[in-house]
């Protein structure tokens, strides 16, 4: 059960349009750049895949990463809790203009959602958005005397993940706080696609230290010098 | 009645069914099929407990007792092994990441139903880790004897213990035969040479479809 | 209408009260209180995106981008600190182990209700990690201006924006007054010396209650 | 934030009648047979805490750990998936006789059950017990046309867990799978008291390895040579 892919081309070959997409990152943390862009390129030269929906805490920072997919036009929707960032025109002005979709939910509830697609459970009750516009058409239900909303699971066709170290088998760890979503998202897609920084043999990640179990992962691409989003901002990039 | 598997043959029979990825094998009978596994099959194991990927149990005085599995037993470790919490673990299971479980069974009905966890009242009930295999899995099998000890047809239209899971369990591999649940019906895959379909039939407590029966032909053990 | 405090002043009143214990501080504003901490004060720092106990922004040019709080901005790791992922994270706010949150405002309303998202249509809404802080911590704190850039109340009987939570803030700390929030009332604990119980009332949109009122003092800042 | 204790006793002094008391461990591995012992002495002496209402995955096995706390009468009722072992007595008689209390829960929905009451989540659904004798009494609904079962989450007053190194602000790691139920443990009870084989300093434990983050934890007790309950069992013990 060798994951290793050898090209990233390959490990995002199959995905299609309109298809769900959960990518990983929190602004430029974890962000897949190199995965994204492979994505963003394969539309630009083939027209596919299109009509996506994204999946993200955030919606696109400048030109590069989420930004470039939805300048691409390959983004019809976005499913994130803080669209806004430092240069967020690349959403901003398609939504605004009723170009691009927009599902708004609370950073918690996002994490939680995707959490339960990945564990099976089909929906849950939470305290968010509880009295605000934000659980409008969702079931309330009222526990020990307190309200609570009911939310459903995120699930995903396909998740792009930065990772630290995989082995061949899928175990990742991660680095700092590049964690953030990628772990849950893994769970919750039916393809996990993971870029890592390095590659190591079965047995390389110490057990107790696996934050990913490779039973969540399906393929790994090694990318030994990841460009990291939020430098490449600053460096100025509009690639 | 003629001769019949042992649970060492029924537990071979089912291990060369076994497919490259990630496998639950429940404790006790079930655990058996992990030393049958075919030459090169890539199997890895999970345990409801938090290992993926573990392998043989260590020799006798070299067990670590913080290393288990569900039975309790002690495990080695495989390259690769992970550990993770209960809650992850079950994500695993009732997220739908696992190719099979294989579990054992006091009954199997026609539609799927199990039943394996308890005997009714005056006993102490016991669950573990059953109900939620049986709902996670993307195939669920059952290893058993055809029969009750005191040979009653375990295979029924209906179970008549207390259910473990609906409509759950894809194929059974018993002492007599391999029968896989195909809409909500026991569809003979394979039966000992040794015995006819009448005979079959009149041990199981459900009608048996038999289209394309093979031998269930299995090594001494 | 009188002097007021500066962001920075607000910042310095509320960090006076933090407790021995685990906070969040929003990001914008609120960031701001971390900087005036009292010495001695044993405040472990969460932020959203899964770090436990960080510390101080490096000195800029040694950012590592990886390493960043809920606004994005580069922090430091204490000892003792940890990662761990968002679930784990919003476990911490939803499941009540946070002693504080500290958040921004456009409006709050006396009986506790909290408007800090949305300005209403035409613009992007953006909700972030509030609607799930203004539910986990013990203590919800707000620190704001006392009134809009163009004077208006911000403190009032009924938010008028979209709601961020129902009845959840304790405290706010304003540019004229720190007040309480108790019974659906805005319980006056203290105002700038400087400013009477009238005009302090006159740009308030609901009834201050006045039993025991310090002065709000602070230091230059 | 200095969480050490200096002493067991002081650790568990103030555990009281009728309270719930989580207990870590799956059979002997993690279970934190001090922490228990310490418990049973000061009930045997005092009379209190009685009338628990414990939580773990089994019931006790032999005559040490929670079969101790069950065989001293100190406990009303488990809250348990599986309460067989290869010595189950202790359990079993008081079961029969009608004299200890049984709230059986699937394993997985135990666990979930556990991290949903330490995450805020009052109540989720499950497709564990639906069609069965355990879900008897529990609100059904379906999704995307399947039927789930609703549970609540579990909370309790006091959880005993033992984890690897703690370091003083409360941050834990776990050995092998010792883990199990215990991180969720940690989340769901308003006190959790921890004994660790080695406390630390804060830093002793990299950030990116530590699995309960100190936030979960109320209070450590370093016990550097504990025993494991199933070695125990295994050597004869019958204290």
């Amino acid at each position: 059960m060798d994951k290793v892919c050898p090209t990233i081309e390959e490990a995002i070959a199959d995905i299609e349009d309109g298809m769900a997409v959960m990518i990983g990152g929190f602004g430029g943390s974890g962000a897949p750049i190199e995965l994204i862009h492979a994505l963003v390129d394969r539309y630009k030269k083939t027209g596919s895949p299109g009509s996506l929906t994204v999946i993200n805490n955030n919606a696109g920072n400048g030109k590069i990463g989420i930004a470039a997919m939805i300048d691409a036009g390959m983004v019809a929707k976005m499913v994130c809790s803080f669209p806004r960032s430092s240069d967020p025109r690349a959403f901003t002005d398609r939504y605004l203009a009723g170009k691009i979709g927009l599902e708004l939910v609370p950073q918690g509830t996002l994490a939680e959602r995707i959490r339960a697609g990945g564990a099976g459970i089909p929906a849950f009750y939470t305290p968010s958005t509880y009295g605000t516009q934000l659980s409008e058409g969702k079931p309330i239900a009222e526990f020990d005397g307190r309200h609570y909303v009911q939310e459903r699971w995120l699930k995903a066709d396909v998740a792009l993940i930065k990772a630290e170290l995989a082995d061949r088998r899928g175990n990742l760890t991660y680095r700092k706080a590049a964690r953030n979503f990628s772990p849950l998202m893994a769970t919750a897609a039916k393809v996990t696609i993971v870029q890592a920084r390095k590659v190591v043999e079965p047995g390389g990640i110490e057990p107790e230290h696996v934050i990913t179990p490779g039973i969540f992962v399906n393929r790994i691409v090694e990318v030994a010098d990841a460009k990291q989003e939020e430098a490449l901002l600053r460096e100025g990039a509009d690639t | 009645m003629t001769a019949k598997l042992t649970n060492a043959q029924i537990a071979w029979r089912a291990a060369q069914d076994l497919p490259d990825g990630y496998v639950n094998l429940g404790i006790g009978f079930p655990e058996m099929i992990a030393k049958f596994k075919p030459e090169g099959r890539d199997v890895i194991y999970h345990t409801e407990n938090g290992v993926l990927d573990f392998g043989e149990s260590p020799p006798a005085g070299e067990e670590d007792w913080d290393l288990i599995n569900a039975g309790k037993k002690a495990i080695t470790l495989n390259p690769g092994a992970a550990f993770f919490h209960h809650a992850d673990s079950f994500a695993m299971v009732r997220g739908g990441h696992l190719d099979v479980a294989v579990l054992g069974a006091y009954e199997v009905a026609e539609n799927g139903d199990l039943a394996n966890w308890s005997t009714g009242p005056g006993s102490v009930p016991a669950v573990g880790g059953a109900m939620d295999l049986v709902h996670g899995a993307k195939q669920i099998w059952v290893v058993t004897d055809h029969v009750t000890k005191k040979g009653e047809p375990k295979l029924l239209k209906e179970c008549r213990l207390p259910l473990t899971g609906v409509g759950c369990v894809t194929t059974v591999y018993t002492s007599l035969a391999v029968i896989d649940i195909v809409d909500k019906r026991f569809v003979l895959r394979e039966k000992l040479p040794s015995i006819s379909l009448d005979e079959l039939q009149a041990v199981t407590g459900a009608d048996l479809v038999a289209n394309k029966v093979g031998d269930l032909i299995v090594p001494e053990l």
